[in-house]
């Protein structure tokens, strides 16, 4: 146990000591600091997964999906069978202005079209521009990151 | 790796006698403002506080908040003055009541799970275990032990979070610009180490029925052990800086003393009680939840109940937390992150009360399910709810400054009053 | 464990009070009844029993806590007992509960499944209760660390329950917000004035009649559907169901 | 007064000083700003403080807020006693100026060196209370009013124990004339060895302590800033200030900051003099004589706020209990005790 300076005298102390040691914060605008690959910044969509089931629309507490798709007629996948009507995405909008980053929709979706990525820069000056169509949410995919390794001892999912 | 711990003799000595700071009379009679003798100690502030009457200058009601630097968010506190003491300070709230309550109803159990963790939203990870466990008794099913341990690790890691917070915030409700600022750099650590595991560093989300979302990354458990070691770091220099300090002690011994009967029956809770010399903490006392039986940790107590009594016990919680961490980490068994459950959970009809240790106190929720995809009904007690209702109690007869310190030592978080 | 007396037997009630598990797949071997109370939460309770004789009502535990009902008269009487004989001098918390299920709100056959279906015939919860509306409130012991919950029913038209303020100091709020909420006043409160709410709120907002009007603004997203093919039949709106 | 070359009479010089001292006060309140509330207190608290304004390290900060605060709206409070509301950061700045007049910077670079020197600066100093005291009523604020009648009790408190402590130094230097105390701190010997002159802070070194502490509270710094305490009244008596006033204020305090740093100096560690025994002449001392003093007053404003940054803040009872049944005590017996030594040797 160092000698017990009067407080007064070692609380000077410490702060002379942290005066001379580097100082910890990132200059934000030349330095960046990159988030976690986990870390939930921006839901991407991958639209050839999405099969407009609506069950992301439906779970989301904050009602903040919308989606619109229509039904299509598709060639049978072996000729001679019967006619496939598949249903296509015309309107998949999340308004990130209300959303609340808790990830209900990403795990509910049965097809895996949404996808977490640690994307943060995408404050707008106009609130109504934080509605990203399928267009913007498609340009989101390629900075999802490959899912990383888990700790040691976890269970590897089959 | 456990450091013995920094502890003063004298605190030590004193802490250890375990005597409780009582209130020499019975308990509050049938008035409206409960008067009741206390004992001659804690008298001594509040003798002199009589009203000079012989001046006679009007009171001066003052509103403190809800727009006020020391009021950790909207609590308004309407005080009557005299000069500059306290006659008579009555707290109002509801600036930030969002209705949990009745939003429970009208949610699924996963949706509900995301907004519990806005309540104290500092330990917000904290707050989702209690109605997580309610959930898991009520269906049956118990998260396997891997599960159980990280839930308590994220939960101690959320208790230094909040801590180390309130260690640099009390420093600036008492006028040091200084140890605040320590209180956020050293709380970046263990925040990115909830990120990298959760994805979110204030919502973590992380929580399941049944188990956790996904295992801990690769390499987190060393991340973490080095930051238990800044947190050590972080508590000695709060020790010099804040702790040692004889101008804070000046400011904070013996100012807000909370009787141990009267914080009792108040409903006070969390390092509150325990600075008062009441010997309990529900993660060794209560019902076994998560893994806490299987580590030993010591529950600090202090006699004095004032606020000094209260920041040195958070100080003492936040180095026992941080060797909890270590000693989790060392038997952090391997498995399965989750139980085999249903697809749409659907909670059988039964009720359930759970309560667990958060860091601003006991924070419990009592759960009516009538079997459906959601709660029937959801009463969710916070603690700051009642450590804040002792104020007009405590507050009267007190200097203005001191208000500012007794709000400081006592750490409630709007969210967690509100609701 | 009494039987529910005099009150119509709710048979799901018991029912699901003996069964063990209902998790549906789970195979789990046959635990000890989750309910079941230590022994020194049962001595805690025969000595309650013992002190308020019969204004007891009815006793169930459930998962280790012991819920005890209490006549509408020995409502305060009980908060004594528990304070000086039983020492639970910690006050957890007092609220209430309305137990008429929520009007189920919109048109019938909308397929609004934004907030899950609660069952529609009335059923109470442990120790019953013989009307809509019931306080309950949980008590401690800071010394033995042993705690108990206590209700009482509140007959609709009086909304009346004894206060626990010159019991416990820290009621004041406690009733206050439960007033506020749900109507329940309390005799013996000193001041019942709001404490969430802003003076002008008229109406409680807990009871399960009131709307909660965030929901009626907006319309639900899920609503939507996929438009059928243009010359195909218009579907049968299959697809709200199988996601409820 | 030969200063300058040709002589251009009384009155043009005595403009010329005044001129030197209005531009003198803003700047060195910037600079000791910037250095200390910009930088050294963010270093303090392990961040870096304004990078960017200004290129290298942020120096436009301070320059670009003047020019932020003179062109903010100036409000001025509804119910607020205007003519009192407006005149009160006058008050408050003249003090600071008026204290500069006596402070020598140099051989003859002095406005006007009165032989009551050191009893006119601390007398002006508290010119000051006035001025507070007149915004916290003025701005019909309760908050402002709390933080005056708390100013105004503080700054009463302490002029006492800010003066105790200069009188040590009087006794020693046998004059109240700044000038001569300068002089008598560069040509004296201690015991013989006159290797660094006789800086008096070597002897009175309590009452240089307790200068420091008192002027702690004459500038309402942290362990003695309850007028101004962010946590409870806000902003004081400046709450309701905004604008050009508010600029006064802050120019005020570091103005003051400035003056007693330098009056510090002066008097304990010889001012912009260096000691004698170095042979470096008059004409020499001329031009480095303010940079020493600049020097000098560095220093000790380091101390001062290093004080700031660090300490929590009294409550304004212990406050008053420490300046009288403490501060002033100690103060009577380093008189008594600087006068037996003067006398002894």
């Amino acid at each position: 146990m160092k000698p017990k300076l009067p407080g007064l005298v070692s609380g000077l102390g410490v702060t002379l000591k942290t005066m001379l040691k580097p100082a910890v914060t990132v200059q934000y605008p030349h330095e960046r600091e990159d988030p976690p690959a986990r870390a939930r910044g921006v839901i991407a969509l991958k639209e050839e997964n999405c099969t407009v089931c609506m069950l992301c629309a439906r779970q989301c507490p904050d009602w903040c999906i919308y989606i619109e798709g229509h039904k299509e007629k598709r060639p049978p996948r072996r000729e001679g069978g019967r006619e496939r009507s598949v249903s296509v995405l015309d309107r998949f909008d999340i308004d990130y202005a209300l959303c609340m980053y808790c990830g209900i929709c990403v795990e509910v979706c049965p097809f895996d079209a949404l996808f977490w990525s640690p994307e943060y820069e995408y404050s707008e000056w106009n609130i109504a521009r934080l509605l990203h169509d399928k267009k913007k949410l498609g340009e989101w995919m390629e900075s999802v990151p490959e899912p990383e390794p888990l700790e040691i001892g976890a269970e590897v999912k089959r | 790796m456990n450091r013995p711990p920094r502890v003063s003799e004298a605190e030590q000595s004193r802490a250890s006698t375990g005597e409780r700071v009582s209130a020499v009379g019975a308990s509050p009679t049938a008035t409206s403002e409960p008067m009741m003798e206390v004992d001659p100690r804690l008298y001594r502030h509040l003798a002199d506080a009589q009203v000079n009457v012989e001046l006679d200058t009007g009171d001066m009601i003052l509103n403190l908040g809800p727009q006020h630097p020391a009021t950790h968010g909207t609590l308004r506190l309407v005080v009557r003055l005299d000069g500059e003491r306290v006659i008579s300070a009555d707290p109002i709230i509801g600036y930030m009541h969002r209705g949990y309550e009745k939003l429970t109803e009208f949610r699924t159990y996963p949706q509900i799970t995301t907004l519990i963790n806005r309540i104290d939203w500092l330990s917000s990870f904290a707050n989702e275990v209690p109605f997580i466990d309610a959930a898991e008794q009520l269906m049956g099913i118990l998260a396997p032990p891997r599960a159980q341990y990280i839930r308590t690790i994220l939960t101690e890691l959320s208790r230094i979070a909040t801590f180390l917070l309130f260690l640099g915030e009390m420093g600036l409700q008492v006028g040091a610009l200084t140890p605040a600022f320590y209180g956020f750099r050293d709380r970046e650590h263990i925040l990115n180490l909830i990120e990298a595991a959760t994805g979110g560093r204030f919502h973590p989300n992380f929580n399941r029925i049944g188990g956790l979302k996904d295992d801990l990354p690769w390499g987190w458990v060393n991340d973490t052990r080095t930051a238990m070691k800044t947190v050590f770091d972080a508590c000695d220099t709060f020790e010099d800086l804040v702790a040692g300090n004889e101008i804070f002690e000046a400011r904070t011994r013996s100012i807000g003393i909370i009787p141990a009967e009267l914080g009792a029956a108040y409903g006070v809770s969390g390092s509150n009680l325990r600075a008062s010399g009441v010997d309990w903490d529900l993660r060794r006392d209560g019902k076994p939840y998560l893994a806490y039986p299987e580590i030993d940790f010591r529950v600090w107590t202090h006699p004095d109940g004032d606020s000094f009594a209260r920041y040195w016990v958070r100080l003492q919680e936040t180095r026992e937390a941080a060797r909890m961490v270590l000693q989790l980490l060392d038997q952090l068994p391997s498995g399965p992150i989750m139980t085999k459950v249903p697809l749409i959970i659907k909670v059988p009809q039964g009720e359930i009360w759970v309560e667990t240790e958060n860091p601003l106190g006991q924070m419990g929720y009592y759960v009516f399910s009538k079997g459906a995809t959601g709660p029937f009904r959801v009463k969710i007690r916070s603690a700051s709810f009642s450590n804040v209702s002792i104020l007009p109690w405590l507050l009267r007869g007190v200097f203005v400054p001191d208000v500012i310190t007794i709000l400081g030592s006592l750490y409630f978080i709007l969210g967690d009053i509100d609701r | 464990m009494s039987d529910v007396p005099g009150t119509e037997l709710d048979s799901t009630d018991d029912a699901s009070a003996d069964e063990v598990t209902t998790a549906t797949d789970v195979e789990v071997e046959e635990p000890p009844d989750p309910h079941a109370l230590d022994e020194e939460h049962a001595q805690l309770l025969t000595r309650l029993e013992g002190e308020l004789g019969d204004a007891v009502l009815d006793t169930e535990p459930r998962f280790g806590d012991p819920v005890v009902r209490v006549r509408r008269d020995s409502w305060r009487r009980a908060a004594e007992v528990a304070r000086d004989v039983l020492e639970c001098d910690y006050l957890s918390f007092i609220s209430g509960i309305d137990w008429q299920p929520a009007p189920k709100e919109g048109d019938e056959d909308s397929s609004d499944t934004s907030s899950p279906v609660q069952p529609q015939e009335v059923s109470y919860g442990a120790a019953g209760s013989d009307g809509r509306f019931q306080v309950f409130a949980h008590v401690q012991s800071t010394a033995h660390h042993w705690g108990l919950t206590l209700k009482v029913d509140v007959d609709e038209t009086g909304m009346l329950a004894e206060s626990w303020v010159p019991v416990y100091a820290g009621a004041d709020w406690h009733e206050r917000e439960c007033w506020e909420m749900f109507g329940i006043s309390f005799d013996g409160h000193p001041a019942l004035r709001h404490l969430y709410l802003p003076s002008a709120f008229e109406g409680h907002p807990l009871r399960k009649d009131f709307p909660l009007l965030s929901r009626v603004v907006k319309p639900w997203p899920g609503l939507v559907d996929v438009e059928a093919m243009p010359e195909e039949p218009e579907e049968p709106a299959s697809t709200a169901e199988d996601t409820e | 007064m030969g200063m300058l070359a040709i002589d251009i009479g009384w009155g043009s010089t005595l403009a010329i000083k005044t001129i030197v001292i209005l531009i003198l006060v803003p700047t060195g309140a910037l600079i000791l700003g910037y250095t200390f509330l910009l930088k050294v207190m963010s270093h303090m608290q392990s961040r870096l403080g304004p990078m960017d304004p200004g290129g290298f390290h942020g120096w436009f900060q301070l320059v670009g807020d003047g020019i932020k605060f003179i062109q903010k709206e100036d409000i001025t409070p509804e119910q607020a006693d205007k003519r009192v509301f407006a005149f009160a950061p006058a008050v408050v700045v003249i003090s600071t100026f008026l204290v500069f007049l006596v402070i020598p910077a140099g051989p003859d670079l002095v406005v006007k060196d009165l032989d009551v020197g050191v009893f006119y600066a601390l007398a002006v100093s508290s010119l000051s209370v006035i001025g507070v005291l007149m915004a916290g009523w003025a701005s019909a604020n309760k908050f402002s009013l709390l933080g005056a009648l708390r100013a105004a009790a503080q700054l009463i408190a302490y002029e006492l124990p800010l003066l105790l402590a200069v009188v040590g130094v009087v006794i020693l230097a046998g004059t109240m004339s700044l000038q001569g105390i300068v002089r008598a701190q560069s040509t004296e010997s201690i015991f013989g060895f006159d290797g660094i002159g006789f800086p008096f802070i070597l002897t009175q070194i309590i009452g240089f302590t307790l200068f420091l502490v008192a002027s702690q509270a004459e500038l309402t710094q942290t362990p003695f800033d309850m007028p101004v305490a962010e946590s409870e009244l806000v902003a004081g008596y400046m709450v309701e200030y905004t604008g050009f006033r508010f600029l006064f204020f802050f120019i005020g305090e570091f103005g003051t900051a400035f003056a007693f740093a330098a009056i510090a100096a002066t008097l304990f560690l010889g001012g912009w003099a260096l000691p004698a025994s170095w042979g470096i002449s008059d004409g020499v001392m001329r031009f480095l004589g303010p940079g020493v003093l600049f020097a000098k007053i560095m220093l000790v404003a380091f101390l001062m706020f290093w004080v700031r940054f660090t300490y929590p803040r009294l409550r304004e009872d212990q406050l008053q209990a420490l300046a009288w049944k403490f501060l002033i005590p100690i103060g009577l017996a380093n008189i008594l005790l600087t006068a037996i030594f003067k006398v002894a040797f």
